[in-house]
Formats: C-alpha cells, structure tokens, sequence
C-alpha cells in the first residue's frame, strides 16, 4: 500500500506523474489519466516507458481467440521468455487502447492472463518491456455482431 | 464477503495465480433507459503481496471485462500468505487473503 | 406456409401507405376490431409475434395523441400480422410432425 | 450412456419392423442418433458442453472462461442462500439435504398433481411452503441457489421419467415435442428448424447449439447477460428473437419444453452451472 500513500499525498495526477519520474524503477505501475485516457497507443507507451519504439519479438507468446465469442469478454493471454519488468496490452481500435499494465518484479513469472473488452476487429497487441526496449507480439482479433443474442 | 475470490496453488517453486474481483467495470459508455449515461465506474489498481513485498501489481483501462480477472504466477510456496487488493476510480478499495494451497 | 406469410407482409406494407379520411371514430373502431382479433388469436393458437404486440401498441399511442391517420395505418398493421400469425399456427397444426426424426 | 442408445435403438428397430407409432424411447434414440450422425467428430458425451462440442475456436475461449468462471461468484451467493435460515428457523436444506444435490431427480411427472415439477419450482414451492416469498424466476436468487444445487449435482445422470402408468405424462410430453418442432412468430422457426435441422449454421455470426444436450448445464452465465439464468429465461430470450411473444417462465408451455428437451438429454449427466456466449 506504500506507493498508494505516496499517490495520496502526491495528490493530482500531475503531482503522481513527477512521483513516477522520481522513482522510475522503484514505483510499481499505478493507473495513471495521461497513459490510459489516450487514444494514442505511442503517446501511451511514451507514458509508461518513456519511450515508444517497440520491436515485434518472436520470444512474446500473446494467445488471444481469432474471432471473439463475445467482444465484452475476450481472454487474453501473454508469456515471454525475455527477462520482463513490465507487460502492457494494447487493443488497436479501442477508443483508448491501453488495456491494462502490470508489473513484474523479481520472481514473478513474465505471464499475465486476463479478459478484455474490444467494441470491433482490430488487432491486440502485448507489449513487454524488457532491459529498457519495447518487444512486441499482436494478432487480429475478429468480434462479430450476434445472431441469436436472446 | 469480499468481492475478491482467490485461487493459489503451488507448483514447483511457482504459485499460480488466479482470481475474480467483482465490479461492474462501467465504461462511462453505457447508458440508462432514461437515456442518462452511466458514470465510468472502474477498478484502476489491483496489487498481489506476500511475505511483505508486492509479488504483481497492475493497472486497469476501463476496458478490462466486467468482474475482472487476473492470473500470474510468482515464486512461493505452499503455505505462503498473498494479500490482493483493489482500488476503483470512485476512491473505494477491498483486499482479501489467502493461503497458498 | 412461407408464400402465406409473405403475403401477410406484404399487406402490412400496403396498409402502411393507404388509410385517407381517419377519423376519431373510425381509428378506434379499427383499434378495437385489431385488439379483438388478438385475443381470438391467442385463445385459437396459445400464441402470439412480439410484432402485432408492438403495432397494436403503436396504433393505440398514435390514436392518444390524435394521429388518426397513423393509428389506423398500424391497426390494419397488427390485424395482418395476427391473421399471418393464424395461418402460421394453421399450417404448423400438422407441419410439425415433418420435423422429427424418424 | 451406451447402454441406453443400445437398447433404445434395439427397441427402435424391433419397433419399425412391428410397425408400431414412435413413443419417447423411440424419439429419443433417433433424436440422440440424429446429432452423432451430424456432428461424428463429437463424442456423444460431450453434447452437454453445448455448442463448444462442435466449435473447436470457441471451445478454447469457453476453457479460458471456465478457468475462473464468473458463475462461482453465483454459486457462493447460493450456498448461503441455501443455508440461511426461514422466519420458521427452517432451510431450503429441509427440503434437499444439506447439499442439495438433487439435480438429477428433476425435472420429473408429480402424479398428485398432475404436472412437470422443475428443480426452480421445488425450490420455490419449498419457500412458499414455510411461509416465505417465492423468488422470481429467471435471473437473481434463483439462478443462484441453484448455481449452488447444480455444481454440488454435477455428473448426476440424466435420466428423466416419462411413467407409463399415467397418460397425462406422455401428454406433457408431446406437448413439450410439438412446441419444440413447431415454427413459431414472424421469423417462422421452430427451435428444431436452428437446434437441430440447421445446428452449427451460421445466423449471421453465431452458431446455433445441438439441443442434444440443451438442459444439462442450468443456470448458466451468459457473457451477453452478463449474469446467470435460467433455461426459461433463455427460452424466453429465443422466442424474443424469432418475434414470437414468450410463454410466462414456469408456465406449463416451458414446463413441458423443458420436460422434453431434458428427456431427449437423457444419459448425458448434468454438469451447470456453466458459462455461454
């Protein structure tokens, strides 16, 4: 709960962005308006890594349905082999596609599963920072409209 | 009772992971039937702890499904205590523990 | 059984368009002869379409706010729907049979 | 399982050469016989995972799911619903044990009364029946208290009872089969013509369920919900989208669906609750 204090006293959200640069490495990634109210997926990733080049990575295993069963609820799933601080997804055409980041201290497995909305096609992407680069791994994911949505 | 259910079992030196924490994770896109929108109501912070450190901590867009789910895995071992919380948009937090299995 | 439908739908279209001369009086008599035929229907088949629902709906809110000419378009609306709706439970009363597998 | 579609369909063949007019056990081994033609990739117990027995890419999507699946949050509620206590210092555990893992005796032909009882009306009528208010029937408490009922049923067989000495049976009977066969409001389906005729079509982007294995797995957590509920309320929810009016939940007209639907299931095992699309 340490750095929800530092969060409190810090106050406003330009005050919790300054907490972050002056612990980059120490402060565990907390929700923050400038990366995830953007529809900008650069402008996001410039945000939470302070940088935006991203390298497709063989080693980022990203597991999501080619078509969605139901968009309200698409698992996803991401695995690497590389040595991760932190993984972030990305889907494309949200209207901000920054979908979630979590961190990943020493010891913990460089795995995140979960379940995300998506209002469309587009493509989902998993995006893992790994010794200070950006290594990523996406796929299309189709969401159709129902049939028979009783 | 908590909105946070847990499952955590241990495999070799891993604990795996999973759990449900029940919040309707408004969009702020829904809207009433009067026509009136419906606040964006969401979690924005989940953190894992054990044996006093954070294990897993992540922040959430409002487009992670309704009744959020989470699975990572950490290294521990049976026995072992992991505390997850949460916070939402609105200020309001639950946490619940559990024992590794 | 399809053809029989088709015409119920194509005389729901038709009524859509033609009903000169609506009146006070004459809407809620077309109204009332519509709700009759509804319940004869649901007495005869057990059954009804959610459509002749909402026409019948439409027709009795067109005819509360003085849109006689509306009100009638869409209780001659329902009335083909509830007499499609006849045909359909006319022709099933054997058709269904067909279906199993024997 | 085997057994029953071994002597079913001897009693099927001696019954064609006799030529005697088809009863249940006859309809069932057809029916049964039916869906294994159609979908032969599909080992016949797995029809009670519903339309994931026939869509391998959906299939994975539903385990993900099921590796948490929101129906716990259901299945929690229920049990303490199932234990708290009546204003009589009395439970539903009265009435179905203290686990109530009595999936598998419904939905059955009460001859007292002369009607199918459905698991969701014995749990109502136990209420009612020491003075509380019966719960509503397609989403909520009910869903939930049999969530609880369900998962501690599940692998019971199905193996519904049409008895022999009582015609009005074989009447509710028919009755659930003609409503399943016939076509019904404006879009003209029967639930045979996109369950069984058309099972695994496209309508635009999804894919119809065999109903071979329809009833086994209530209440369910439906994504598009977004909560649980019951079979009525997804009968309800499909006669909405062919534009006929539906029947009133628990009425006899589902009663007697669900009487059938369950029949035809028959040697499958009851495993809700579970999530669907």
């Amino acid at each position: 709960m340490d750095r929800r204090s530092i969060l409190k006293a810090a106050g406003t959200i330009s005050a919790a962005a300054a907490a972050l640069a002056a612990f980059p490495r120490a402060v565990f990634a907390a929700y923050s308006e400038k990366a995830f109210k953007n529809p900008k997926v650069e402008d996001s990733l410039n945000e939470l890594f302070g940088g935006n080049a991203t390298t497709p990575s063989g080693d980022v295993k990203l597991k999501a349905p080619d078509i969605a069963e139901n968009g309200a609820v698409v698992p996803i799933e991401v695995s690497t082999s590389l040595k991760a601080d932190k993984i972030a997804f990305m889907v494309k055409e949200n209207p901000n596609p920054l979908a979630i980041v979590a961190d990943i201290p020493a010891g913990t497995e460089a795995m995140v599963k979960t379940r995300v909305r998506m209002g469309k096609t587009t493509q989902v992407t998993a995006v893992v920072s790994s010794n200070g680069k950006l290594y990523t791994a996406s796929k299309e994911v189709k969401v159709t409209i129902g049939g028979c949505g009783g | 009772m908590s909105s946070i259910r847990i499952k955590a079992k241990e495999r070799k030196g891993s604990v795996d992971v999973k759990t449900l924490m029940k919040h309707n994770m408004e969009t702020g896109l829904r809207k009433n039937k009067d026509g009136s929108k419906i606040p964006e109501h969401w979690i924005t912070d989940v953190t894992a702890e054990s044996g006093g450190k954070t294990v897993f901590a992540a922040a959430f867009n409002t487009s992670i499904s309704k009744d959020p789910y989470l699975a990572f895995a950490f290294a521990g071992k049976k026995g072992d205590t992991l505390k997850i919380s949460w916070k939402d948009n609105t200020g309001k937090t639950d946490s619940a523990e559990t024992v590794v299995k | 059984m399809f053809k029989g439908l088709t015409v119920g739908l194509v005389a729901v279209a038709m009524s859509m368009g033609a009903s000169a001369g609506a009146s006070n009086v004459s809407s809620s008599k077309l109204i009332k002869e519509a709700t009759a035929a509804y319940k004869q229907v649901s007495k005869d088949t057990g059954y009804q379409w959610t459509v002749s629902v909402k026409a019948l709906k439409a027709a009795q809110a067109a005819f509360d706010k003085g849109k006689y000419t509306d009100a009638e378009a869409h209780a001659r609306a329902a009335m083909d729907l509830i007499e499609a709706t006849r045909l359909q439970a006319k022709i099933e009363a054997d058709t269904w049979k067909m279906r199993v597998p024997k | 399982m085997k057994t029953i579609i071994r002597s079913t369909l001897g009693t099927l063949g001696l019954g064609l050469a006799l030529g005697v007019s088809a009863g249940p056990v006859e309809d069932q081994a057809a029916f049964q016989k039916y869906y294994e033609n159609k979908f032969p990739n599909t080992p016949v117990m797995d029809f009670q995972n519903g339309v994931y027995s026939i869509l391998p890419e959906a299939r994975q999507q539903w385990e993900a799911i099921e590796e948490f699946p929101p129906y716990e949050i259901a299945i929690e509620n229920g049990e303490k619903l199932y234990h708290s206590k009546f204003a009589n210092g009395k439970s539903l555990a009265d009435c179905f044990g203290p686990e109530g893992a009595v999936r598998g005796q419904y939905p059955f032909w009460d001859k007292d009364r002369g009607m199918v009882i459905t698991m969701e009306r014995a749990v109502n009528e136990c209420r009612e029946a020491n003075g509380e208010k019966p719960y509503g029937w397609k989403k909520g408490k009910i869903a939930d208290v049999t969530a609880y009922m369900s998962f501690n049923s599940r692998g019971q067989e199905i193996k519904v009872d049409i008895p022999s000495d009582d015609p009005r049976a074989l009447a509710a009977y028919e009755e659930g089969k003609e409503q399943f066969y016939t076509k019904r409001g404006q879009l003209n389906f029967a639930c045979a013509d996109c369950h069984m005729l058309t099972a695994g079509n496209l309508y635009r982007a999804d894919t119809t369920s065999p109903a071979f294995g329809h009833a086994t797995s209530w209440p369910v957590f439906r994504s598009k919900w977004q909560s649980m509920g019951t079979l009525h309320r997804r009968f309800a929810g499909c006669h909405n989208n062919i534009r006929a009016n539906p029947y009133k939940a628990q009425g006899t007209e589902y009663s007697n669906l669900e009487y059938f639907v369950t029949y035809m299931s028959n040697g499958l095992e009851f495993n809700g609750p579970a999530a669907r699309k």
